[in-house]
């Protein structure tokens, strides 16, 4: 430990001095004028009719990182399963006296509570991942949102209720749907004479939630992977208490 | 005021990457540590933020602002929403790898795990 | 007005990120994380992003913590068994 | 059509096809859409390998095309040592599936998903010219890489060997973000070509800092001294399919990255920038090759040689020089296949035998004179004996640091030890010779459970071996005039960039004409000699003088002891000596 920590107290100040000497050569923040983003706010309002500019970097001028990301929530979702995973060999369920299965609430309010919350949590997640090229927000926002619904569900209801609503079969499903349909919007491109990932759709005048083409249909697929992919990192969470309460 | 706010947000973002590295050297405990690593990865946030930012511009969104108003900088936005996704799943696979090797070794302790495995 | 409370937040979120490092215990460490990524948002939102802050109140205010509470509850749960099996 | 993005985009997609489909269809038929999918992937790279023939080639990204030279999307840069990295990739990717059809017993569809996906990444990774993008691949790869080497989840040391991974990689990884983002402060760009015109040759601290940043995550990647502690733990601990991929791959794309950055954004050697590769490299190959040699665990052993390998081609790589990159290039190439092959040996090792404990195994091999052969002739060739791509590449490595005495003298030490460890452990499994020593220390860490009811090996896994012996024997035929010239081009950033940004043809540099191989022939048959002369040594050391072996032992023994005790395991000193090395490259290019 203490070897270490000479080290890491060398390492440290050599980091934060180079971190220094290179931060002495930063523009004042607040001064910063790049070109990259000074062009796009000006042109991506005309070229792809989105207004929101980040939208249209993350799904557009850039979108091949937005396949890259989708993929990295795909890969540690399959990890985080493969990682959990119950193997033969493993003991099986006991019945443990120490734990109790989780009743439903009983009060009222925390039901008519969950009832509420349940409609406005998706209208707001779907409203977000389609507005996503208008204004903040979008399919990765959205797509938490949404993800909270069977949550909230869980927390008001019983476990069978949440499996009732969210199986595993269906997020797996959806979790691929998500991913492979951003793939399959970007060979449209392909198809379509044009290259991978490039806009097939007629624009329509910029404000509109449909004005930007494909921007919207990425946006979906994004929004079901990353609602699936949340739902399903949580479930195998909390997995445990779901196979006892079932 | 100004004059240290053109300085500040670079300081913090070192300030950060440094406690994030002393945090996981540190650790005894994998969650503790997992949670150390997130602030480690937040201090690339504030200094992508920092970097776009211009004083006295708008966000990116033109929905209700006229082209043209000067606006910060709309591609470290995304390169920080990619950032977080990064950061959210590399923490549930760690987390996972936490819990999992709890169950299996009963220990957080990266010293015990050591020993453990032999 | 901005200038202060950008300030301010900063400092806060120097001081916050340097106590969830140095705070030991994994429960009150979720906690404190949570109040660093609401922070954080905040700021997000004070430097002209919207999109990101969104985000990061779903992930590092939100989402994070959670995983990080259950993944908590289930190592407590494991130690629980292997402490009857232990008695037995 | 171009062919560029379908690298990336048909094995993501049938990735997220398997996942979804896991548990519906029969084994065998995922079983052959993936090994399908990779053979055409493979196709696919040899093709855009063919392609890149005559000079570079640019794809971008939703057509968004460069306007008046500034790039606003992302595009494929694709060089031919880029290309062809992608294409060892996929074969190997290829053989990792061949070979796992009947390494697990149960079906495992989200394992052979998450080995596509870790194929895209890998492809994206070395065909794309764009800085953000790279780290977007440069993360796939390790989220999938993680949950691949936790596989076995059962067992305390994959859990260890994957956290130790993922810690120090994202870390890394994280400080290459850094150093992205002080580029991007400076240059307002992320397409390499562009940040190198933005930047215009000057060569402040901020550019070599963050210059010096962005290199930290590949160099852990690399596994370069004293980044690569991770390696050895997550090769020891994942399942053996895998393992071809981390060693073949992964760890070279690494390398690559550093390589092809500094390529493609700087026209001069960055000061500083190349003693201290070299220096890291010349460390990284002697402490790899010590470590290999004082290994038991089999698979620790390779994963040990790996990184002497991973040091002898940084050190191609430090010189900046076209010599320099074609040798390290050819390297690679030879490297990935025969490694590969190697690994699956002990695969098929453990399958039969279930163990991969050299002592444990003493003799027990005699009944496989198949695999011993392969094995041994597989160790000769990591001597760097013809005819593969790794005697060329070794040939011109050494001719290339001609004026670096030390770094050729490590090269040749990371060459004669870690053969000489595979060939001590062929002799002494197939053949029975040396002392019996089972109880020596240095075990208990080595037993393993089998991955596999035992059974006689199949014939897929004798497939993907021969495949890559063959491959290791066709990487021969590559040219190393053709890799010098692409060298010239990776090392021509205003070429490129006009190529790029400004749509102008690929530039055809004249490459000289490589030194004859005569003296290289001479050279690797010292190296073999060498390599059987120290394993025949080691196993029949008993036999020396009593004076020599005491003598002999009392230099090693403390070394190997002080190498083994920095070798903890545990995940906080691999980042104290993160932080470490990274203030060393930064101070080094300070000073420089």
């Amino acid at each position: 430990m203490r070897l270490r920590l000479v080290l890491f107290a060398a390492g440290a100040l050599g980091l934060g001095a180079a971190y220094f000497a290179a931060a002495r050569g930063l523009p004042p923040v607040g001064g910063y004028s790049g070109a990259y983003g000074e062009v796009l706010n000006a042109v991506s309002v005309g070229e792809r009719h989105a207004t929101d500019v980040v939208s249209a970097v993350n799904f557009d001028y850039r979108g091949l990182d937005t396949l890259g990301e989708e993929f990295i929530l795909f890969a540690s979702v399959l990890g985080v399963a493969t990682i959990l995973r119950k193997q033969q060999g493993d003991e099986e369920d006991r019945d443990e006296p120490a734990w109790q299965a989780r009743q439903a609430p009983d009060s009222d309010a925390v039901r008519v509570l969950g009832v509420w919350l349940v409609p406005l949590t998706v209208s707001f997640g779907l409203y977000m991942i389609s507005h996503g090229a208008v204004s903040p927000g979008g399919g990765f926002q959205g797509g938490v949102v949404l993800a909270t619904a069977p949550l909230v569900i869980y927390l008001c209801a019983t476990a069978k209720t949440f499996l009732r609503i969210a199986p595993p079969w269906l997020t797996k499903a959806a979790e691929a749907i998500g991913a492979g349909g951003y793939v399959v919007i970007g060979c449209l491109g392909v198809l379509a004479g044009k290259q991978f990932l490039e806009n097939v759709l007629p624009l329509g005048t910029p404000g509109a939630a449909w004005s930007s083409g494909t921007i919207l249909f990425l946006n979906l697929t994004v929004g079901i992977a990353v609602a699936a992919g949340f739902v399903e990192l949580l479930a195998i969470f909390i997995e445990e208490v779901l196979r006892r309460e079932t | 005021m100004s004059s240290i706010l053109a300085w500040l947000p670079y300081a913090v973002a070192g300030w950060l990457l440094l406690w994030g590295l002393y945090g996981i050297v540190k650790s005894r405990n994998l969650v503790h540590l997992i949670i150390c690593l997130v602030i480690l990865q937040s201090s690339t946030y504030v200094l992508l933020l920092a970097i776009g930012y211009k004083a006295g511009a708008v966000a990116p969104v033109f929905a209700d602002m006229p082209l043209g108003t000067p606006a910060v900088d709309p591609v470290v936005q995304a390169l920080m929403l990619t950032d977080i996704v990064v950061e959210a799943t590399v923490a549930a696979l760690l987390l996972a790898l936490a819990v999992q090797v709890y169950q299996r070794a009963g220990s957080l302790d990266p010293r015990e795990l050591v020993r453990l495995e032999g | 007005m901005i200038g202060a409370l950008q300030f301010l937040l900063f400092i806060l979120l120097a001081l916050a990120g340097m106590q969830v490092v140095r705070t030991r215990e994994p429960l009150a460490q979720s906690i404190a994380v949570s109040f660093y990524g609401l922070v954080l948002s905040l700021l997000f939102f004070l430097h002209q992003a919207p999109d990101v802050a969104l985000s990061q109140i779903a992930v590092g205010a939100v989402a994070l913590p959670l995983m990080i509470l259950l993944a908590l509850a289930k190592i407590r749960r494991a130690r629980q068994e292997r402490e009857a099996e232990q008695n037995r | 059509m171009h062919l560029a993005p379908w690298t990336v985009a048909l094995p993501l997609a049938c990735a997220a096809l398997l996942a979804a489909l896991a548990e519906k269809i029969p084994r065998t038929v995922a079983d052959l859409l993936a090994l399908t999918v990779a053979a055409a992937n493979t196709a696919l790279c040899a093709l855009l390998f063919r392609e890149t023939r005559s000079g570079p080639v640019v794809y971008w990204f939703g057509g968004i095309r460069p306007r008046q030279g500034v790039s606003l999307g992302i595009d494929f840069a694709i060089d031919r040592i880029g290309a062809g990295l992608a294409t060892l990739s996929a074969v190997l990717i290829f053989s990792a599936l061949l070979f796992a059809a009947r390494y697990f017993d149960k079906p495992q569809a989200s394992f052979q998903a998450l080995l596509l996906v870790f194929l895209a990444a890998l492809c994206g990774f070395s065909l794309t010219g764009d800085l953000f993008d790279l780290f977007v691949f440069f993360e796939l790869m390790s989220a999938t890489a993680v949950g691949l080497c936790a596989y076995k989840s059962r067992e305390v040391g994959p859990l260890q060997g994957a956290i130790n991974f993922a810690v120090t990689n994202t870390a890394g990884a994280f400080i290459t973000l850094t150093g992205i983002a002080l580029l991007y402060a400076r240059t307002g760009a992320l397409n390499l070509s562009q940040i190198s015109r933005m930047l215009a040759g000057r060569h402040d601290a901020l550019v070599l800092v963050g210059f010096a940043f962005v290199c930290l995550g590949f160099l852990v990647k690399a596994a370069i001294v004293p980044f690569h502690f991770w390696l050895a733990d997550a090769h020891a601990s994942a399942p053996t399919p895998v393992c071809i991929i981390f060693s073949g791959a992964m760890v070279e794309a690494g390398l690559y990255a550093v390589a092809r950055l500094h390529g493609a954004l700087f026209a001069t050697p960055l000061p500083g920038f190349r003693p201290a590769l070299l220096a890291l490299g010349a460390i990284t190959c002697v402490v790899g090759a010590a470590m290999c040699y004082a290994q038991r665990h089999l698979k620790r052993l390779l994963a040990f040689s790996t990184i002497a390998h991973a040091g002898a081609i940084l050190c191609g790589i430090a010189l900046l020089t076209p010599e320099g990159y074609a040798g390290a290039a050819l390297y690679v190439a030879g490297h990935g296949a025969i490694k590969a092959g190697l690994f699956l040996c002990v695969g098929m090792l453990l399958h039969r035998l279930h163990s991969v404990d050299e002592l444990v195994l003493h003799g027990r091999g005699q009944g496989l004179p198949w695999l011993g052969a392969l094995f041994a002739a597989l160790g000769l060739l990591l001597a760097g004996t013809p005819p593969t791509a790794m005697f060329l590449g070794e040939s011109m490595l050494h001719h290339a640091l001609r004026e670096h005495a030390v770094a050729r003298l490590a090269l040749a030490i990371a060459s004669i030890v870690t053969a000489a460890a595979v060939l001590r452990a062929c002799g002494r499994i197939f053949l029975g010779w040396g002392p019996r020593e089972p109880d020596a220390p240095g075990g208990g860490e080595s037993d393993e459970e089998p991955e596999t009811v035992p059974a006689r090996i199949p014939w897929s896994m004798w497939a993907a071996a021969t495949l890559l012996l063959a491959g290791a024997i066709a990487s021969g035929f590559l040219s190393r005039q053709q890799a010098s010239k692409e060298a010239m081009r990776m090392l021509d950033p205003h070429a490129f960039a006009t190529q790029v940004l400004d749509g102008a043809a690929p530039s055809n540099p004249e490459a000289a004409t490589p030194e004859p191989l005569g003296p290289a022939l001479w050279h690797s048959a010292g190296t073999a000699a060498g390599a059987l002369a120290l394993a025949g040594l080691t196993l029949g050391r008993k036999r020396l003088p009593g004076a020599l072996r005491r003598a002999c032992a009392g230099v090693w023994e403390p070394f190997a002891s002080a190498l083994r005790g920095l070798h903890t395991g545990e995940v906080g000193d691999q980042v104290a000596w993160l932080a470490f090395g990274a203030a060393i490259l930064c101070g080094a290019m300070a000073l420089g």
